[in-house]
């Protein structure tokens, strides 16, 4: 499905790796490997589409993804550094929005069982803002409950859950493995998921 | 021969191979701007014809004015179909050449209506009116100086050269309306003296080949001057490659 | 398939948007965007009353007179179809004279008289030796209404 | 089906902005205040003769809509950068210009409209005749949506700089000063009973131009400033 | 040398305020050219008569400055409040007044300076004779710090408040305005050939009431706003 | 030395904890525990003094912090959830800056020193926003090896983290210890630290 081929990525002065191939089917998770400043967030943020490799192209079902972007899009949830959550707006309201953008309805229980599912009964109706590091960490990651996506790239998904959420959210993957989804992360903590076909790529190298 | 054509072209498209060229072809370039300017001078001089009637001497200001004014709609022009073939083919080459390109045309931009304002002073008895041709002209010099800040504000030489390229893109859309504006609208500024057919005869030849014997002297100066700018660009932007590296190690 | 449709959709919207963009733009053209107005235009109460405007057009030859102060000068400005009066008190342009290109900035008065608080001389577009000047000058007559109102229509 | 979705992402995106805008009132009311503001300041700079005030009125009240407009580009995209739902926008399945445009429509609906809705009193404030006002409201309705519309291009591209809040300005005056020098000339012919149909057609072909034009430019832009 | 260490602080932060803004040479610059531009913009709105220009140019000139000091405020904290920097400048051992008013100078040197530099070449513009361009200075050099200063409560009681950049005019203006209308009052006055003197005493007490409040009063408000 | 009275903490409609009571002598550490959103955040800036305890009140040395603003600030070190580092600034001058507003002037070698030894050689002179997310906390952290403070509080010090450099935290949180030191950290990881005395105080009860 996925396919990296002779990928190089440039950060001013610094390339951060040359000449990466890998290929990631149904049902693998690939987890990224890499010490601080490896170029792990840059991979991501270039198989997402959001940066411009340097050379070499990312192939998604055999073609670029450049030349593909809304289709890939539609396969694609990006979790990043970045919560992606409005300040402003309650956790219900996120989720409300941010899945009403990529096309999908959802009803208000549907969402309110994501949120409890995240262990964030009681503060579904807070601006998110005044929410603690890991509930709006939390919050973020209640998208993955309620997108339909087949591709989940997930940088440090792990940051900031409390040891709950930490088993929660590997569980989540798991079973997303299974139904033959497909997942990229990073952590640099250490962390099993037991299912699925698990990959690995080392930047440090 | 297309083909051929477009060997060459990807040849020099590269960084490494076009900073020799470059180079090489600095000095021939100097050269030639000198020379026109001598002859253009000389012709503006001497050759045309020294006192009009109704200009008195300061109309000799008219082929800097002039030869000012077009290269600093030809640079841009030029500046943003760099800008183009970077953005849309990711060519480095190009996003370099238009960065190269802004400061020269900036200059010009200025020169054209410091002269003009300073010929308007004595003919039309003013520096400065808003008519349509010296607004735009005006808003040119903002938007070479909106390039050039853009540039400047963004780090990462890459995004620093599509963000200002798009830039200089959307701002083409100013070229026209400077060109045509004295067609357009009632302006103070003249109407078109020289006209690309030439068919009306409003110039005496002897002005008119002095424009442009400057304006190529102007012209042959902007290649020269972007070169050599573009020499430093490249070394700037690819020093962390070998090649560079190694000439730089070289000259030590 | 249907990714190109919907980009040919964008593409007939846009050069759409874009045609109706320059129709527009030709029709404010049709219309009197002015720099200035000309004689004939304020003769047909096109220029504001009571309101600073531009006039723009010929001195007309033979019209020029100067008061005694020296600084107060009288002149006409035509179009070649109709005329105005104008009254101006201060330095005159070099370009200033007649048979030239004009612009005058000031407003009516209750005569018919336009009173100007700046005049700008406009020049024209050729660039010739004073003989063979007045050599074209003389062919050209016929043909050239006037160097002013030549670019509003 | 996917006509749909865009179009439900299209007005969901457009809820939102206008639900993040009224969560803080203020945040509606300021820059109608600032237009307000400036407009008013003016006698209070310029000494109170009607008839001066009267004279440069449509240009007062012009370079204010600009400066409102201007100012309130700030915060176009950089909330959404900072919090990372920007990313989040350029990864939706559908064409970031149309989402850019609910975006840029919603920033008008808050910033632009209500300059617009307020112009008359305004106009009125400073001595413009009934005709001129008329024309106050309708260059501002043909105006206001341009100046957003051009200044989310400049706002795409500052996004993340330093000081972009004020180089944004560098960028788009360019593009503005034509706008406002057909919108004021508009309403001043109109003050001084002369027909201003030439600087309307101008100002509409900015709006319609820029409505073609600028969203695929702010979305290339983004794509760029996020690299 | 504890007042040693308080001083050497005091510097530092002065040099790093300064610094950042030299980071972006546009930062400083553009601050100044908003100036510049709203100055120019008025031309082209209101039109050219170089007597109406000339009338109204002290209003403008000081409107204009107005409008930069204002606009700038909007980065006088916040940058240091989104990257945590601010709440680490709470926890320095030294008085919070005084880290504030470092900030408020490198504000002035950077927003406020400029201006009053480059005021002569726009007074010229807009032909102000000799006089007027003198108190021109003279008044922006007064006005201008106190402009700061009354800006920087502003700014700290709006932190962290969507759309505060444009909320802390709001809060300022009521303050900001007699400051304008004694500045260009004063200007105006000596256009006319008239004497300033009275204009000037208010300014200065403007000036030094600010320079002994507001520093109290803005880290008040800074320690609010990160409650 | 820190002295915690009857501590109450009340954020909107939620009380986080009530009647808190601890103390910390010289060489001890505290490792805060608690659920997301448990309120060891506002906890560690109640100590700090950035917000005001609903009730209760923090002693140093048997002084009530408000009252004894500038010597405890002395003593103090603080590392939040966000970095405190400006990206338009290197890795060096955040760090020449941040000593010298604390009234410390340190010799370049000095500071270089220090960001050799948090990893960061070769990047000292990137602006630090370009730096990636674990990066940007290695600089954050060096101020650590920089300050002469006697107090640590330290809120998810080894987020974004790798493992060398959790090593290195570890390593050094218990120098500071063994110096006669204070630290009160939180965090979601598992961490051992061998030195000093360990408390731990549990919100999530
Ligand atoms: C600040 C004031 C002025 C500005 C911004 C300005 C701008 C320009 C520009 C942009 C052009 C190139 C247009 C083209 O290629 O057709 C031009 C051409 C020219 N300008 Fe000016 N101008 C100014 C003042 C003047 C004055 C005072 C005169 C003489 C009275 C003058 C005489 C000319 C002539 C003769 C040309 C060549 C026209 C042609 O190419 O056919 N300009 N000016
Ligand atoms: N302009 C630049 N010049 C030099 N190096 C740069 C520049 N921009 C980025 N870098 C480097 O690029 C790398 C970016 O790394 P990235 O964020 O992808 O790391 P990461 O593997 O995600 O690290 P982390 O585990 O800390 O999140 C960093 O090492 C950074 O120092
Ligand atoms: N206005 C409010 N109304 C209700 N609850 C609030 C309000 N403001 C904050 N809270 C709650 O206060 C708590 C703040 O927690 P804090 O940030 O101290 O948690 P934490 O223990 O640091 O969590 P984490 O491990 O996620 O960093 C959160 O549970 C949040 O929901
Ligand atoms: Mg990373
Ligand atoms: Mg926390």
């Amino acid at each position: 499905m996925l396919e990296v081929r002779e990928l190089e990525c440039v950060r001013g002065d610094h390339r951060l790796f040359k000449g990466l191939n890998f290929t990631l089917q149904a049902g693998e998770l690939l987890h990224l490997r890499g010490t601080n400043g490896a170029g792990k967030t840059s991979l991501l943020r270039t198989l997402c589409g959001l940066m411009l490799p340097a050379d070499g192209d990312v192939l998604w079902r055999g073609e670029s993804i450049r030349s593909l972007r809304d289709e890939y899009n539609r396969a694609l949830t990006y979790l990043g550094h970045l919560n992606g959550i409005k300040g402003e707006l309650s956790a219900i309201e996120n989720l409300q929005i941010s899945s009403s953008l990529s096309g999908i309805n959802l009803s208000e229980e549907r969402i309110l069982r994501a949120l409890d599912d995240m262990g964030l009964a009681g503060r579904e109706d807070l601006p998110t803002k005044v929410l603690s590091q890991g509930q709006k960490r939390r919050v973020a990651l209640a998208r993955l409950l309620l997108s339909e996506t087949t591709f989940w790239i997930l940088d440090e998904p792990f940051t900031a859950l409390d040891v709950h959420a930490v088993e929660y959210l590997k569980r989540l993957i798991a079973d997303h493995l299974t139904a033959d989804g497909m997942v990229i992360l990073t952590t640099h903590q250490y962390v099993k998921i037991d299912a699925g076909i698990i990959k690995e790529v080392d930047l440090s190298a | 021969m297309g083909f051929k054509n477009s060997i060459i072209w990807m040849y020099f498209s590269s960084p490494r191979n076009f900073y020799p060229l470059a180079g090489k072809l600095i000095p021939w370039f100097a050269g030639l701007a000198a020379i026109f300017a001598i002859v253009g001078l000389y012709i503006s001089f001497f050759v045309a014809p020294p006192v009009l009637s109704d200009q008195k001497e300061y109309y000799v200001i008219i082929f800097i004015h002039v030869a000012a004014a077009w290269m600093s709609m030809f640079i841009y022009v030029v500046m943003s179909v760099y800008a183009f073939i970077g953005l849309v083919w990711n060519i480095k080459m190009s996003e370099m050449m238009a960065t190269a390109l802004a400061p020269t045309g900036a200059m010009f931009t200025f020169l054209a209506l410091w002269t003009g304002a300073l010929w308007g002073r004595p003919s039309w008895g003013t520096y400065w009116v808003w008519d349509a041709r010296l607004t735009s002209e005006l808003i040119l010099l903002f938007l070479y100086i909106g390039f050039m800040s853009l540039q400047s504000a963004i780090d990462d030489p890459r995004r620093a050269a599509r963000a200002s390229g798009l830039l200089a893109i959307v701002g083409v859309i100013n070229i026209p309306i400077i060109y045509f504006s004295v067609r357009w609208w009632n302006t103070l500024h003249q109407g078109f003296s020289v006209t690309p057919t030439q068919t009306k005869q409003l110039v005496d030849p002897a002005i008119f080949w002095g424009m442009i014997i400057v304006a190529l002297a102007c012209w042959m100066y902007t290649i020269a001057v972007v070169l050599a700018r573009v020499r430093t660009e490249i070394l700037e932007r690819e020093r962390q490659t070998s090649w560079v590296q190694g000439l730089v190690g070289g000259q030590k | 398939m249907k990714a190109r449709h919907k980009r040919l959709m964008f593409i007939v919207v846009g050069l759409g948007g874009l045609s109706v963009a320059a129709a527009l733009v030709f029709n404010a053209f049709q219309s009197n965007m002015v720099f200035f107005f000309s004689p004939s235009d304020v003769q047909a109460s096109q220029a504001p009353a009571n309101h600073d405007f531009r006039l723009g057009g010929l001195v007309e030859e033979g019209s020029m007179k100067r008061e005694d102060d020296g600084l107060t000068v009288h002149f006409v400005v035509t179009d070649r179809a109709q005329t105005i009066p104008v009254i101006f008190t201060g330095i005159l342009p070099d370009l200033f004279g007649e048979g030239q290109g004009v612009v005058a900035q000031g407003r009516l008065n209750d005569d018919g008289v336009f009173i100007a608080h700046e005049v700008l001389a406009k020049h024209d577009e050729s660039y010739m030796p004073p003989e063979v000047q007045d050599a074209m000058e003389r062919a050209k007559q016929a043909t050239s209404a006037s160097l002013v109102s030549s670019e509003s229509k | 089906m996917s006509e749909g979705s865009l179009l439900f992402a299209w007005r969901s995106m457009l809820v939102r902005d206008v639900m993040l805008a009224m969560r803080r009132k203020a945040d509606v009311l300021t820059t109608l205040f600032f237009f307000l503001i400036v407009v008013s300041l003016f006698p209070l700079g310029v000494g109170p003769e009607l008839e001066t005030l009267r004279q440069i009125a449509p240009g007062v009240i012009w370079v204010a809509a600009l400066l409102a407009a201007m100012l309130s580009l700030g915060r176009l995209f950089s909330d959404d950068y900072d919090d990372g739902t920007l990313e989040q926008m350029l990864l939706l399945p559908h064409s970031l210009s149309m989402m850019v445009l609910s975006k840029v429509f919603a920033h008008w609906l808050l910033s632009g409209l209500p300059l617009v809705v307020f112009s008359p009193l305004l106009g009125m404030q400073l001595g413009l005749n009934g005709d001129a006002i008329i024309l106050l409201m309708i260059t501002l309705a043909l105006g206001t949506p341009a100046l957003s519309l051009i200044g989310a291009v400049g706002a795409g591209l500052t996004l993340g700089v330093r000081g972009g809040g004020v180089l944004v300005s560098l960028l788009v005056l360019p593009l503005y000063i034509p706008i406002l020098i057909f919108g004021a000339g508009a309403v001043e012919s109109a003050a001084s009973g002369l027909g201003a149909d030439a600087h309307l057609s101008i100002l509409g072909a900015f709006f319609i131009g820029a409505l073609v034009v600028t969203p695929l430019s702010t979305a290339a832009a983004l794509r760029i400033s996020l690299d």
